[in-house]
């Protein structure tokens, strides 16, 4: 698509750098794992995800880069919609940064390789320009010295952190997070929220998965809670917290919060 | 409890008594080790006699001299000269090379089989990924041999005659006998096709390093495999047919009783290759699906969505993480169907085993010698095998904290 | 927003009968294709088979020219005919009952000890391995207790089969618990010569060992002292069972954590009684999957004995199709096929029942 | 060649050390008659399969004119033509079966040679059986001579002089061939009916027997020419003359009782025979059987349970068997054959 048109489908569809989620629903099977999901991310917004396990936030945020497919509604991400179009998909993919709970490093390749892969292979840029990014991205995420190592010589928290800057190197506009912190240490999980926190302040339209409240509270626009595959409550942070309406979230941060 | 055990206080300290050597372990394991040897010395000795004794009482020949002798008998298939002139040394080489064709052509085949099958199995159409479950736990439950005498017996044995042979395009044949393949004849000048062949060959590698230098400083990609195949292909076919198509062809044709001329491929070495190619395949096809099932999900994830299309997916993260986990079983594969070409014996194909642990044996009648440079034979593709796999393994181990 | 919307149905084109097609057999146009492909392919080969296994086929019949009509396909009257011979070789027809006497004994003892829910194992395997043994020789060679002696050179078929198979992989546990152990050991000398062995065994092939058993081992012994051709080829697969078992074995055993060793050195055990009451026992149980994969590979394998001249299922099932008068175009595949199914099914359902206990000992990780 | 001999000599050199340090080399032979005699049972190598001369029925007898060589040894050593254990060997282990001492005999159609009888520790005590090697095609090849054979494809068992009588032959008359090598016999009966060879080469008998294996016996010929002398005969381990001289004058008895004219069914009324010829060979007069170590009544027992050498022949091979062999060189001397046996004086 020609950027000019790219721009009109984003008028059309009123979400311009931003993600649009309007009426989805997935199955599994005949599990129903997403219902009627609405939802409108603007550009630079930045959004935390909460809810217990088996709620549906993994998946909702796997739907919005294709890693899962939705049966029914309409995703609109960067003003494009996501439909079985292969184009659409990669092109979706190289706009949308993700970050995984399991990190998902290429343990074959150094550090370095891992940031260059996709820049060289999707974004045709030659050796020495992906490197120099990778490695202004390492120096972002404060682990410059590990570029020539493999993903098995690092801790986890260096790992996610590796992870986070080769999601950055393909330039994306907006940045899935999905559970980034739950498979760390907690003296790693800080190390990693700090970046994500810095990566916040600069801009960046972000959707994240977490439990981490603290990061909710001091980043997060708006945060939204989900219990069996419904967005049960939106809110600011402020008012979340402080003032939830539903007893489910009621329930939820009880727990979560006086564990 | 003796009484220096409730002694108050920290008394002078005695060194310990050295135990007695009964009791020191290295002491026993040096035992041990000294009982296992004279065990093993004297088992082999007393082998060694009887042979001696049973070889010598009888006036039964042994050594190696027969290596040098006349054989007297013919090899229906060599890759060298052997004629019934030939020496037994000669026989042992004739046989050697029919097993390693054999080794080299199943491992090919069951290659690419076993890969288009392992791949299948994961596939997501399931009925395609059923049909080559079904392959799998066909093939691999049954034995061997019985699928050799059936491809051989079964199958070929229903071909027709050489009288009625079924023609195959491009001048080939097939019958009993086997499978006739048209022998190209270079004529003058065909020489420089092979030379515009072989310069294709070089500007292919040529080729490939420049677009890869090329795409390491800008990044732009070339389409290589389009380029190297017309090199390879297209530039020698242009000096072909620019200087007259220099080839002839040596067309099977029926004389007498046989179909004379051409490669003929005989039904043995058809039987052997299909069955040991069709038989390895279904354990290649298991090693694949395991190697590819073994590199976690979240790897073709994170490549996904990184913007990486499937096909860079596989060529760039999966696959070469696959094959980690598919060589090391892959090669031990690879020799299970080099020593079960020796199963070539009983379907008449002269490979070393039938050749060599086979007719020498029974025309020298020297058990012995036969069967331990049989073994010996083996041993060493084994260790050649095994030496390029601890390499492999070493090259290729994924560095852990 | 407190209430939760209804579980709705998923929309028809993802479940039942249609969901199903959809996503496994016509989820792009390139699975279409292969569908068809497959479909094309399951056709043809159910078509021949059925036609040559059923329809065509001869049912009665007393001799190869019942089944010499054109388009004929199997010629089932042979194996009717055969199969007895098929099953005991040239063992003697009324002295059969000895056999099928083993197998009922096998039966007995086999069955409890392959399912892990009913008790008394220890029991059970002493049976196995003490009791059994020496009560299908006794009955199978004879000689004793007023049965005639049956010499090994009139066994046959299946009979052959399971006892080259069974004999060689229990002949083999003992011998192949040592190398393991051996291979691990820190003595040098004694890892040497159990590496030695182990590669040595494993790099040849077996036809090679059945020709040394056939043609080499009788001048090993010494003047006037001979064993039978049978016994002699069950000693070399024994040996060559021994190698692939011990590296069966001594995977089981790196995978018993160190602190089992630890503990039984701490509990002041003997190097014996550690590995017999500690380690062993948990080694082996790790890999029965493991021995059950050697054992279906060695089944199949003793099909190479037909070589050296002992007639196994399928040796004795060769040997019938050269009878003259049951020459018919069809014989020869009726008895492959034949031989094929009954080793299919063993080996098919030996490798079932491995999976079986590969899961069960996952899930007993799990807890 | 370096290799050949390196390993020649590191072979002697093992071999010297063992026998050196173990003080002896060689141990006087057993006494293979006094082992039968204890065990009480003979045995005797034998074809795995090969009609006329060692079968086994459906039901496990074997029958054959060796199987009955057996029978007639045990049956003049032990009294009793029963006492017979069969063992199966392949071309292949016939020898080393022989060798060490698993078989006391070995009746397997074997040929007389003499690279067999100095290199592999055998003795062949005679020949009961003259034959030579043919060729056996398809009629509707049209061929009546293997002149005509250039070109063809043979099949031919491995480990056999037949494999390199097939060499000599083809060489020598300047024809091309491809021979097409089997373990066994039954693999060539089928390849040979599959069409998979021009031409089956074995020993004539054994041509004539495999024959009548085949769908239709009619539609195959054996050529004419005979291309190799084969001498079929029982062998026995070097090195023990009595047991040497017990087997060959079996042999030799059987064949006297023809000649003389002791049939199973009249040799009870031939023990009152006044031919002194006659009254030796059945033990009557002088002690024959003494002299090799056998009751007296050795030839008497081997006649009675089995019958002479024309018996066994036509039982099995001749006239009275689906194979119908000619007896032709394998008569007495006295009919013009070569069957003669030196005389039991």
């Amino acid at each position: 698509m020609a950027d000019t048109s790219r721009q009109q489908a984003r008028r059309a569809h009123g979400a311009s750098g931003g993600i649009l989620l309007n009426g989805v629903h997935k199955w599994y099977g005949e599990f129903h794992v997403l219902k009627d999901i609405n939802l409108t991310v603007k550009e630079g917004e930045r959004i935390v995800i909460c809810g217990p396990s088996g709620s549906g936030k993994s998946t909702l945020i796997r739907c919005i880069n294709r890693l899962e497919e939705h049966q029914q509604g309409q995703i609109i991400v960067d003003g494009i919609e996501l439909t079985n179009d292969l184009r659409n998909i990669d092109k979706i993919r190289a706009e949308v940064g993700m970050v995984f709970q399991s990190f998902n490093l290429f343990p074959h390749l150094t550090i370095l390789d891992n940031l260059c892969l996709a820049p060289i292979w999707v974004k045709k840029m030659s050796r020495a320009e992906a490197e120099k990014t990778a490695r202004m991205y390492l120096e972002r995420v404060k682990i410059p010295e590990q570029a020539l190592k493999y993903p098995g010589q690092l801790s986890g928290g260096q790992q996610q952190r590796v992870a986070i800057a080769r999601a950055l190197c393909m330039n994306p506009n907006i940045m899935l997070f999905d559970e980034p912190t739950s498979a760390l240490d907690p003296e790693m999980i800080k190390e990693v929220l700090d970046v994500m926190i810095e990566l916040a302040n600069s801009g960046m339209t972000m959707m994240c998965v977490t439990h981490e409240m603290a990061f909710a509270r001091s980043v997060a626009d708006r945060v939204i809670f989900m219990d069996r595959g419904e967005i049960v409550e939106m809110a600011p942070p402020d008012e979340f917290f402080s003032n939830p309406k539903s007893d489910r979230t009621k329930h939820f941060l009880s727990q979560i919060l006086n564990h | 409890m003796t009484a220096t055990t409730n002694r108050q206080g920290p008394g002078p300290l005695v060194p310990p008594a050295k135990p007695s050597l009964l009791y020191r372990p290295e002491f026993r394991q040096a035992v041990y080790q000294i009982l296992l040897v004279v065990g093993l010395v004297a088992g082999f000795w007393a082998i060694a006699h009887n042979v001696s004794e049973n070889l010598a009482r009888q006036n039964i020949a042994s050594g190696f001299g027969f290596w040098n002798r006349t054989s007297g008998f013919d090899i229906s298939q060599s890759l060298i000269t052997y004629n019934n002139q030939s020496t037994y040394g000669q026989a042992f080489w004739a046989g050697l090379f029919n097993t390693l064709l054999v080794a080299a052509l199943g491992v090919v085949f069951a290659t690419l089989l076993g890969f288009i099958i392992g791949i299948g199995r994961l596939s997501s159409n399931w009925l395609i990924a059923r049909l080559c479950g079904a392959y799998v736990e066909t093939l691999r439950n049954l034995p061997l041999l019985l699928q050799l005498f059936f491809w051989y017996f079964a199958v070929l044995k229903n071909l027709p005659g050489p009288r009625q042979s079924i023609v195959l395009p491009a001048g080939a044949t097939l019958n009993v006998r086997g499978l006739y393949i048209p022998a190209p004849v270079p004529e003058q000048g065909f020489n420089a096709v092979l030379i515009a062949f072989a310069m294709g060959i070089v500007a292919s590698i040529g080729v490939y390093m420049w677009a890869r230098r090329r795409q390491l400083a800008t990044g732009e990609r070339f389409p290589v495999l389009w380029t190297t195949l017309a090199l390879i292909l297209l530039l020698p076919g242009a000096v072909y047919i620019a200087l007259g198509q220099p080839l002839g062809w040596e067309y099977p044709v029926l004389r007498g009783f046989n179909f004379q001329g051409g490669i003929p491929i005989q039904p043995e070495l058809m039987a052997l290759v299909v069955g040991l190619s069709t038989y390895t395949a279904s354990f290649i096809a298991e090693i694949v699906r395991a190697g590819i099932a073994g590199v976690p999900r979240g790897q073709r994830e994170a490549a996904n969505a990184l913007g990486l299309s499937s096909g860079l997916t596989m060529r760039l993260v999966v696959i070469p993480q696959a094959l980690r986990i598919i060589i090391p079983p892959l090669t031990s594969q690879y020799l299970n169907l080099a020593k079960n070409s020796s199963l070539a014996v009983a379907i008449g194909y002269p490979d070393f085993v039938s050749v060599f642990t086979g007719t020498v044996l029974n025309q020298t009648g020297q058990a012995v010698e036969v069967i331990l440079l049989t073994m010996l034979v083996f041993l060493t593709i084994s260790l050649i095998t095994s030496a390029f796999m601890n390499w492999f393994n070493k090259h290729i181990a994924l560095v852990e904290r | 927003m407190t209430s939760t919307t209804a579980d709705l149905r998923p929309p028809r084109s993802e479940v039942g009968v249609v969901g199903w097609l959809r996503k496994n057999l016509f989820s792009s146009p390139m699975n279409a294709i292969l569908t068809v492909i497959g479909i094309w392919i399951i056709w043809t080969v159910v078509n021949a088979v059925a036609h040559w296994a059923f329809a065509n086929a001869t049912w009665d019949g007393t001799s190869g020219k019942d089944c010499t009509w054109p388009g004929a396909g199997a010629c089932w009257p042979f194996i009717k005919a055969k199969f007895s011979q098929f099953m005991y070789g040239r063992y003697p027809e009324p002295q059969r009952w000895r056999v099928d006497l083993t197998y009922v004994l096998a039966i007995i003892g086999l069955v409890p000890l392959m399912i892990p829910r009913i008790p008394g194992k220890l029991f059970n395997t002493i049976y196995m391995l003490v009791f059994f043994p020496i009560a299908a020789f006794l009955l199978l060679v004879g000689g004793y207790f007023g049965l005639p002696y049956v010499p090994t050179e009139l066994w046959g078929g299946l009979l052959v089969t399971l006892v080259v198979a069974s004999v060689g992989i229990a002949g083999a546990f003992p011998l192949g618990i040592l190398l393991a152990l051996g291979r691990r050991s820190r003595m040098p000398i004694v890892r040497w010569v159990s590496v030695g062995f182990i590669e040595i065994v494993r790099g040849v092939p077996l036809i090679t060992v059945l020709f040394m058993a056939s043609v080499m081992l009788p001048l090993f012994l010494p003047e006037g002292m001979t064993i039978d051709k049978l016994m002699r080829a069950l000693i070399m697969v024994a040996l060559f069972s021994a190698a692939y078992l011990a590296e069966v074995i001594r995977g089981g055993l790196q995978a018993i954590p160190r602190g089992q060793f630890e503990a039984a050195d701490a509990l002041g055990l003997t190097y014996a009684q550690k590995m017999g009451l500690i380690v062993l026992p948990q080694a082996l149980k790790l890999v029965i999957p493991g021995i059950v994969n050697t054992f279906i590979g060695l089944f199949k394998d003793t099909s190479l004995v037909l070589i050296i001249g002992i007639f196994d299922l399928l040796g004795i099932v060769q040997l019938n199709q050269t009878d003259a008068n049951w020459f018919s175009p069809s014989t020869g595949m009726t008895g492959y096929v034949f031989a094929g199914l009954v080793f299919w099914i063993f080996c098919f359902g030996m490798s079932r029942y491995s999976l079986f206990i590969e899961r069960r000992l996952a899930e007993s990780d799990k807890r | 060649m370096e290799k050949g001999n390196f390993m020649k000599r590191a072979t002697k050199l093992f071999a010297t050390a063992a026998a050196v340090a173990l003080g002896t080399a060689g141990m006087a032979s057993a006494q293979t008659l006094d082992k039968v005699k204890k065990q009480g049972t003979l045995s005797c190598g034998v074809n795995v399969g090969l009609a006329g001369f060692s079968a086994p029925d459906d039901k496990g007898n074997w029958t054959g004119l060796d199987v009955d060589y057996c029978r007639a040894i045990a049956a003049a050593v032990l009294g009793d033509a029963t006492k017979v254990r069969f063992v199966p060997t392949t071309a292949k282990e016939r020898f080393t079966a022989l060798q060490s001492g698993e078989i006391d005999v070995l009746n397997r159609n074997t040929t007389w040679t003499l690279g067999r009888d100095s290199s592999l520790g055998l003795s062949f005590v005679g020949t009961n059986y003259y034959d030579g090697q043919g060729l056996m095609v398809k009629k509707s090849l049209g061929v009546k001579s293997a002149t005509e054979l250039g070109g063809a494809t043979v099949c031919v068992q491995t480990g056999t002089t037949t494999e390199l009588n097939l060499a000599d032959y083809f060489r020598l008359n300047k024809l091309e061939y491809k021979p097409v090598v089997f373990e066994k016999a039954d693999e060539i009966l089928q390849a040979y009916q599959a069409g998979r060879c021009d031409v089956y080469t074995t020993d004539a008998s054994g041509l004539y027997a495999q024959r009548l294996q085949m769908q239709q016996p009619d539609e195959h010929i054996v050529l004419p020419e005979i291309i190799s002398k084969e001498p079929l005969g029982p062998s026995v381990r070097q090195g023990d003359s009595q047991w040497f001289t017990i087997v060959r004058w079996v042999h030799f008895a059987l064949l006297n009782a023809e000649e003389a004219g002791i049939t199973k069914a009249n040799v009870d009324q031939m023990t009152n025979s006044t031919n002194p010829d006659i009254r030796r060979i059945l033990g009557k007069e002088g002690e024959f059987g003494k002299g090799i170590g056998l009751s007296a009544d050795w030839a008497y027992q081997a006649i009675k349970q089995v019958g002479n050498y024309g018996e066994i022949f036509e039982k099995n091979v001749g006239s009275g068997s689906r194979i119908n062999i000619a007896r032709g060189q394998n008569s007495l001397w006295t009919k013009g054959g070569l069957q003669y046996a030196p005389p039991i004086r």
